[in-house]
């Protein structure tokens, strides 16, 4: 029955795909099919993994595929299907949203063939987590990433997008090169034993291996130089996807290549030390990114690798419970970090489809030119204001719930009596979540702030329209789902894979979502006394308090940038800020302006340099390619004497 | 009866300096003639047992193209192009003639472990004179600027080569003989029709002033 | 159990009066007689009756944040132990839920604030979260220590078990102190009563608020004062009475002793430049982890 | 006189019909039908596994045999193409009779045939030195200054070059000492025991360099990227993908005579030397390439490279290069096909001044943009399949450093190639011609088609008895005979 339904669901992705890429497709047919063929799988799909989730166990299907050491063999076992359920969830909503997303641009032919790619995206990403076999997994893994590069480049007039698509296919591309070694190594690609891999190496370097090249796609510090470029390039129903599940594959595939590593008791030290690392530098620089930025969309791809970070410090947490023999920790730390990839997938996805309607209303990706929303997109505002304080972690919502567990895996390491080891990562794991806990704080509410509350700061902004239906019913939903997570949390962590819950966590997570609703409940109280209060009295409205100052325009608000710059100032070695202050005149300048800039520090003094290394250096060889046919017979006369010599060892 | 197979090797090595000695394209192509020639006196020699009416019908025609028709093909050139003389060639010809004595301690060097294992006695010589020629032909090709001095470097470097194919290897059949006779002479020829038209194209003829593809 | 009941009911009831003590510790080291000790009790009656006046540019952000200021520190006190009298509701990561239940507060009252569309409040809410996210690390680390002292991962588990006056309880009473003051804009971090708005933090984000409104947000700061109070007496008064009725009342003196103690300092000390304010902070947080690494190592 | 023979005598056939008739007009039909027959008679010949007596000359090895399989499947693609593109080009110059310039294409193939087939290895050089010669005056179609430079360059290095070569078979021939035979490749593999080792030694070395010009590795790789570039298009696609598997058909046969005696270990490893060399030396001359078919030159060296790497590793990794000839072929005929038609839309091979492929003719845009993926070595497409293959292998042979360096050169030259190409497929489009309506009887698309069908079928389907071709081929690659 699974089988069926998993089938199923990649039949009408690859069925969709094609039927949108015909030709004569007239009108909005094509959102249409498209988005709607995307909901339907996702359905189909998600069922089958709820399934699987539900009555425990695992769905094999394989068959023969003529090609050497492939088969298509497909299983969904507890891991996969908990992976496949957001993606099917996201990739089916985001379907619906890009109907009315893609509405204007349907007929063309770019738009017709942006839902072909949307469709094979969809189908590859649920192959590659229910994939077993080894070639079937690299097959899909890269048309996943071909087919997203189509995406990003959907609006290639524009040359930063073209920039951003080729960042983005070589960072892939070069991830995958790392996990085409996992795969090739003797005895890999096991077909149909379920078990991905036999590592015939060392196990410290094939874990090096999985983390480097799985952490390119899951946009882990020194290896996310990509994400911020590419998922705003993208249309937003496709960033939503790509921000919201894709990087999750990335998690996936380090989890399955962990799976062969033996049990998780024997594994040394260094490996959770190195997870918690590296998830605390991404946590913190990419919240710490995300403050300095104008794009709104650019914002979010910053604060996933942030929430990236934090899912590695999950896992760091699990990693060094288990190998320093604390049972809590590990099983807190494991459930804390799979709990947050469904809820990051969740309000990411949501934030993303908002970000959409807002720069499809009021024009622009700038947040500094929009203000004022939340009076004209109240359905849109109260989507968006859900996903940010769920996206900082506040108690009622969903986002809270992942980072608690974190957070208890970490304390039980401190307050119980082992280790070195486990007390200090687990404090480095407390300072990196509440640090980030706290920017991120700083970073929500300057997006929703500026975005959504003060006056308009550009008249598009001011002529803003509440979105379609189809627009505003998935990000509702999101919403809907951002709450349950918050409240339901204990129902679902006794389903959480690979995870022996301890007796009393369902039951502490039910007493938070308690006392979590006592805050809405007291607020209901409040405003009910305040109603009565206020029934007979007056209740008037005036201009904001300025001082006294007469004409009170949107300039004086306070921008986005001003917001964040104490902050970005305060953390100045992390990022690299650019402040310009121009002035024309030496003593008496009648123009003053300045200009505040974040550049991606590991692209500004990592890649760029390197890349320019290379071009220099290669520039030094290519002398060799003068022209000069003498020269070119010399080659072949030196190579000739060098290996005679060499060889026959005169 | 190797007596005079070593004196013709000999020979062979003399016609080498000369070819690296010479700025007259006229005296190397007849240099590279004479060295044609030189060849089919060394298979009949070293043919010894060997001779069969197919080995004479075969240096026969060797000697008819390579000592014949091919000079007689670039001396046209030569008058229609109008260049005869190799001016300032990369290496200077005294110095070519002296890098030439190293090249021919170098293959002394290089073949002294195959001496030692030759399949025939009488090969003492040849291995080095032959290899000899080969280098002397690639020296050429590489210091000399006009094109058609690089073709009669390729030339000297195929007679090389063949010093070695017939004396010493088993002889091949007839036909592939033939065959990759007449292929040195159809390169030569194409080499030649290139070389008319860069001509027309350049009205010049140095290969080292060809640059324009390059990286 | 009633005894906790009894606590959140005080609270509820004498949470002003904290506010009422600190002016008039500051009147008498003025050599002033000072304002009742029920001024903030008159105050707020008074805002009660009167009517609402909102910006034109505010949405119903603005309205809930004013019933959010009120409402989370008074859910807040379900968590709250008193000295040795365990809170309402304890369980294994009431402390986290206490910190995020703080920042779902700040949360609303800086959306609040920045739904004004004023400078002031911009600037405001600003300071307030940067500010916050200082704190927020040092608060987690000090409950780190107190966690690894007393061996259990809920509040009143800790405050049960830290009854000795050892190194680690006073670098985190320290730590304690400091958020207090920063939490609830006392002197050293911001001042309650100037009327320069670019000079404020806390009280430049209410500027906009009016009537009932203003009413919630002082009821709910003087509850958070409360709340910052309880914490802080608990661990620098650790006094373990026969009976829990006498813990009660031992929590009680303290609160209010805590209370005299920020109105000395609010008196003695003047503010800290702006620019500072964050060192101050990361010395908490440096205070905190030192006192974690003692507890481990030692 | 076997069934064979037909094979390299036909396309003479049709050249010397074209050398009498001498009129333009014959040249499209002649071209396809021979181009047709030629592609019957190998399918026959191979699909019904005909043999011919051992001793004779031409007798084709498992290796020979796919080459020659591939040369002919890409002529039939190319023949299309060269139609059409012919005429195009008379267009400017009516009077120019282009029977010659047919003739010696056709010539190109049948020597090419011949190198395939042909079981002997003096035979074999005289076909090779063949190619050459027939290739040589297909490049100055135009008579330019460049290409006239290109040809010299390519005749004087490749001349030289096969030189060595043949000097390499002589050493060859006395290694094998007097009990040689006639130096079929039967015969020598059978007495490969008993060779002189030092002789051996040297004869690899010379076949290696002397080969190794014409397949293009890395140190005396310096004809091939001008004489792709400037040549016509199908010229370089059959360069590249048909004349450079023949080339190293010497080489492969020069390595298994050293494996059946006992030195695999030493060829091999020269080979993975000059293999990597070449990968290593294709990354850093694509980085700065600003003419987009001497990058397609440059890719070309690269897969020679990877080839002579999975043949000098053996086992696994050879029959993932043998793979990786076809995929490679297949891959580098369709792009050459396209850059032609880029050349003929844009009139430039600057890649600067080329924008907007995609939105200017989207069936050329998915071909180039596709076939640089493919080539790129992107899972879908069958380059991906053989490059995992030969990594694999080269893992079963615990290679490390190969495997970092082979992964390095690949990663570079993607980076180096997509941040060429994505310029030029996405953004404005800046072709001065207007959008050429396609399929006005220039059948230019049907080549490129199918040659993009074979590259996705070889990456998703490859039926176990077409792998037990390869694996059988890098068996007899293995010294252990057929």
């Amino acid at each position: 029955m699974i089988q069926i339904l998993l089938l199923a669901s990649l039949g009408i992705t690859a069925l969709g795909a094609a039927a949108c890429s015909m030709p004569f497709l007239k009108g909005r047919v094509a959102p249409l099919i498209g988005g709607y063929s995307a909901a339907a799988a996702g359905g189909a799909a998600l069922l089958a993994a709820i399934l699987v989730l539900v009555n425990g166990g695992q769905a094999c299907f394989s068959s023969v595929w003529q090609l050497p050491f492939a088969s298509f063999s497909l299983k969904l076992d507890q891991l996969s299907a908990f992976f496949v359920i957001p993606v099917s969830l996201v990739c089916g909503l985001a379907g619906i949203y890009g109907t009315g997303y893609m509405a204007d641009e349907g007929n063309s032919t770019g738009g017709r063939l942006s839902w072909t790619w949307f469709l094979l995206l969809m189908g590859s990403m649920i192959t590659v987590i229910a994939a077993s076999n080894g070639i079937l997994f690299l097959v899909a893994w890269e048309t996943m990433t071909v087919s997203s590069f189509f995406l990003v480049t959907r609006y290639h007039e524009k040359g930063e997008v073209r920039r951003a698509g080729w960042i983005y296919l070589t960072a892939s591309h070069i991830g995958t090169a790392l996990i085409l070694v996992l795969f090739a190594f003797p005895g890999a690609a096991a077909t149909g034993s379920g078990t991905l891999v036999h590592p015939a190496c060392s196990h410290g370097l094939f874990f090096l291996l999985a983390l480097v090249g799985f952490g390119t796609k899951a946009g882990i510090v020194p290896l996310h130089v990509w994400l911020p470029q590419a998922h705003p390039a993208a249309p937003s129903h496709v960033s939503a996807v790509m921000s919201g599940v894709m990087i999750k594959t990335g998690v996936y595939g380090l989890l399955r290549m962990l799976t062969c590593l033996g049990s998780p008791e024997q594994w040394p030290i260094w490996w959770g030390w190195v997870m918690i690392g590296s998830g605390a530098v991404s946590a913190l620089y990419g919240i710490l990114n995300a403050l300095g930025q104008r794009d709104i969309k650019r914002i979010l791809a910053y604060s996933s690798v942030e929430n990236m970070g934090i899912v590695f410090i999950g896992l760091g947490v699990w990693m060094t419970g288990a190998s320093t023999g604390n049972a809590l920790m590990s099983s807190l730390g494991l459930a804390g970090a799979l709990l947050h990839v469904w809820n990051h997938s969740i309000f990411k996805s949501l934030l993303f489809l908002g970000a959409g309607s807002v720069a499809k209303a009021s024009g622009t990706r700038d947040i500094e030119l929009t203000g004022g929303l939340l009076g004209r997109m109240g359905r849109t505002g109260l989507a968006f204001f859900t996903g940010s304080a769920a996206i900082i972690g506040l108690p009622p919502l969903n986002g809270f719930t992942g980072e608690f567990l974190i957070y208890w895996g970490a304390f039980s390491a401190v307050y119980g009596d082992n280790g070195f080891h486990a007390s200090v990562s687990g404090l480095l794991a407390i300072t990196a979540l509440a640090l980030a806990g706290g920017l991120a704080m700083i970073c929500f509410t300057r997006l929703f702030g500026t975005v959504f509350l003060g006056s308009p700061r550009s008249e598009n902004a001011g002529k803003a329209c509440e979105t379609v239906g189809s627009m505003y019913i998935p990000m509702m939903i999101l919403a809907v789902l951002c709450l349950a997570g918050g409240l339901l949390a204990h129902l679902v962590v006794g389903f959480l894979p690979g995870v022996s819950i301890a007796s009393g966590t369902p039951e502490v997570l039910g007493r938070i979502a308690l006392v979590s609703l006592a805050l809405p409940a007291g607020m209901l109280l409040a405003g009910a006394l305040r109603k009565i209060l206020l029934s007979g009295r007056s209740t008037t409205t005036s201009d904001t308090w300025g001082c006294g100052y007469i004409l009170p325009g949107s300039r004086m608000q306070y921008t986005a940038s001003s917001f964040s710059l104490p902050a970005l100032l305060l953390f100045r070695g992390f990022v690299s800020l650019r402040l310009t202050t121009r002035s024309n005149g030496e003593y008496f300048p009648n123009g003053l302006s300045l200009k505040s800039g974040l550049r991606d520090s590991f692209m500004h003094r990592l890649y760029e340099p390197l890349f320019r290394s290379l071009h220099r250096l290669s520039g030094w060889f290519s002398g060799m390619q003068h022209g000069r046919n003498q020269l070119y017979v010399l080659y072949m006369a030196a190579v000739l004497l060098i290996l005679l010599l060499w060889e026959l060892g005169v | 009866m190797n007596g005079l197979a070593e004196i013709l090797i000999m020979l062979l090595m003399l016609t080498n300096f000369r070819l690296l000695g010479s700025s007259r394209l006229p005296a190397c192509i007849s240099t590279v003639a004479f060295q044609a020639v030189l060849l089919g006196a060394i298979t009949l020699t070293t043919a010894g047992w060997r001779l069969s009416p197919w080995v004479i019908i075969l240096t026969a025609s060797t000697l008819a193209v390579k000592g014949v028709l091919l000079p007689a093909l670039l001396r046209k050139a030569v008058r229609d192009v109008g260049i005869s003389r190799e001016i300032q060639p990369f290496v200077g010809f005294g110095t070519s003639v002296l890098l030439g004595a190293v090249l021919l301690s170098v293959c002394f060097i290089i073949s002294r472990p195959f001496l030692d294992s030759a399949a025939s006695e009488q090969s003492r010589m040849l291995i080095p004179g032959a290899m000899f020629t080969i280098m002397s032909g690639m020296f050429i090709i590489i210091t000399r600027k006009k094109a058609l001095t690089q073709v009669l470097g390729y030339l000297a470097m195929e007679n090389g080569i063949y010093a070695f194919g017939t004396s010493l290897a088993v002889e091949a059949p007839f036909l592939v003989e033939i065959g990759m006779l007449l292929d040195v002479f159809v390169a030569v020829f194409v080499m030649g029709i290139v070389i008319y038209r860069i001509n027309q194209e350049f009205d010049h003829m140095d290969t080292h002033k060809l640059t324009e593809l390059r990286d | 159990m009633i005894q906790s009941m009894v606590h959140v009911l005080l609270a509820l009831i004498s949470a002003p009066l904290l506010q009422g003590v600190i002016n008039r510790v500051k009147a008498f080291f003025g050599g002033r007689r000072g304002q009742p000790l029920l001024q903030p009790y008159f105050d707020m009656i008074r805002l009660l009756r009167k009517g609402a006046v909102y910006g034109n540019t505010t949405t119903w952000i603005f309205r809930i944040s004013s019933l959010a200021a009120a409402a989370g520190p008074a859910a807040i006190l379900a968590l709250l132990p008193l000295g040795r009298v365990p809170a309402m509701l304890s369980f294994n990561g009431d402390m986290i839920v206490l910190v995020y239940m703080l920042a779902a507060v700040r949360f609303l009252m800086v959306l609040g604030a920045m739904d004004t569309g004023s400078s002031f409040e911009g600037m405001g809410a600003s300071r307030e979260v940067l500010l916050a996210a200082l704190s927020e690390v040092a608060f987690m680390l000090c409950l780190a220590a107190l966690a690894a002292a007393a061996g259990s991962f809920s509040l009143s588990g800790v405050y049960r078990e830290m009854d000795t006056f050892g190194p680690v309880s006073v670098m985190s009473a320290t730590v304690l102190l400091i958020l207090l003051l920063s939490e609830n804009c006392r002197i050293p971090v911001d001042d309650p009563r100037t009327h320069l708005e670019l000079t404020m933090i806390h009280e430049v984000m209410v500027l906009d608020h009016c009537g009932i409104d203003l009413c919630l947000i002082q009821y709910g700061s003087a509850l958070k004062l409360w709340v910052f109070s309880a914490l802080f007496s608990g661990i620098c008064f650790p006094f373990a009475g026969r009976s829990l009725w006498a813990d009660l009342l031992a929590g009680l003196a303290g609160v209010f002793a805590t209370a005299v103690v920020t109105g000395v300092i609010e008196s003695t000390m003047a503010r800290i430049r702006m620019k500072r304010l964050p060192e101050m902070l990361s010395l908490a947080s440096v205070l905190a982890l030192t006192a974690f690494l003692w507890e481990i190592l030692v | 006189m076997n069934g064979y023979w037909a094979v390299f005598l036909l396309p003479a056939a049709g050249a010397i019909i074209l050398f009498l008739t001498r009129k333009n007009r014959v040249i499209g039909p002649v071209l396809m039908a021979s181009a047709l027959i030629h592609f019957a008679a190998v399918a026959y010949l191979l699909s019904t596994g005909y043999d011919p007596a051992a001793g004779s000359w031409i007798c084709p090895d498992p290796p020979g045999k796919l080459f020659l399989a591939i040369t002919s499947g890409l002529f039939l693609a190319t023949a299309g193409y060269t139609t059409g593109f012919l005429r195009r080009d008379r267009e400017k110059h009516p009077r120019r009779n282009d029977t010659n310039y047919a003739g010696c294409l056709l010539l190109f193939l049948s020597s090419m045939s011949l190198a395939c087939t042909s079981g002997h290895l003096g035979l074999y050089w005289v076909a090779i030195e063949a190619t050459t010669l027939a290739s040589a005056p297909l490049i100055t179609l135009h008579h330019t200054p460049r290409s006239l430079e290109a040809v010299w360059k390519y005749l004087l290095i490749c001349s030289a070059g096969i030189a060595i070569a043949l000097l390499g078979i002589f050493f060859l021939a006395t290694a094998a000492g007097e009990g040689a035979g006639d130096m079929t490749i039967q015969g020598l593999l059978g007495n490969a025991g008993s060779m002189d080792l030092v002789w051996l030694k040297a004869s690899f070395i010379l076949l290696l360099v002397g080969f190794g010009t014409k397949t293009g590795l890395a140190p005396v790789h310096t004809w091939l990227p001008d004489a792709h570039s400037e040549a016509p298009s199908m010229v370089s696609a059959l360069l590249s993908g048909a004349l450079l598997n023949c080339a190293f058909l010497g080489i492969l046969r020069g390595h298994s005579i050293c494996a059946a005696a006992g030195m695999g270990d030493f060829s091999g490893g020269l080979l993975m030397i000059f293999g990597i060399l070449s990968m290593l030396t294709a990354g850093v001359f694509m980085i700065r390439q600003t003419d987009y078919k001497r990058m397609l030159a440059y890719s070309s060296i690269e897969h020679m490279g990877i080839i002579a790497l999975g043949t000098g590793a053996g086992g696994l990794a050879a029959a993932g290069a043998m793979l990786h000839t076809v995929t490679h072929s297949a891959a580098k005929g369709l792009l050459f096909l396209t850059a032609g038609k880029l050349v003929w839309m844009y009139d430039t091979k600057k890649i600067s001044a080329v924008r907007g492929i995609m939105s200017f003719d989207p069936v050329t845009g998915v071909f180039w943009l596709g076939g640089i993926l493919a080539v790129a070595g992107t899972p879908p497409f069958g380059v991906f399949m053989s490059e995992f293959i030969v990594l694999k292998g080269l893992l079963e042979k615990q290679q490390p450093l190969s495997v970092v360096l082979y992964l390095i050169s690949l990663a570079f030259v993607f980076v180096a190639m997509t941040r060429l190409v994505i310029p030029m497929s996405f953004g404005r489009p800046s072709g001065n011609r207007q959008r050429p309506e396609a399929g006005k009887g220039d059948h230019s698309i049907l080549g490129p088609a199918a040659l993009a069908l074979t590259l996705l079928t070889a990456g998703l389907f490859i039926p176990a008895s077409l792998w037990k071709v390869f694996t059988r081929i890098a068996a007899f690659m293995g010294g252990s005979g057929l």
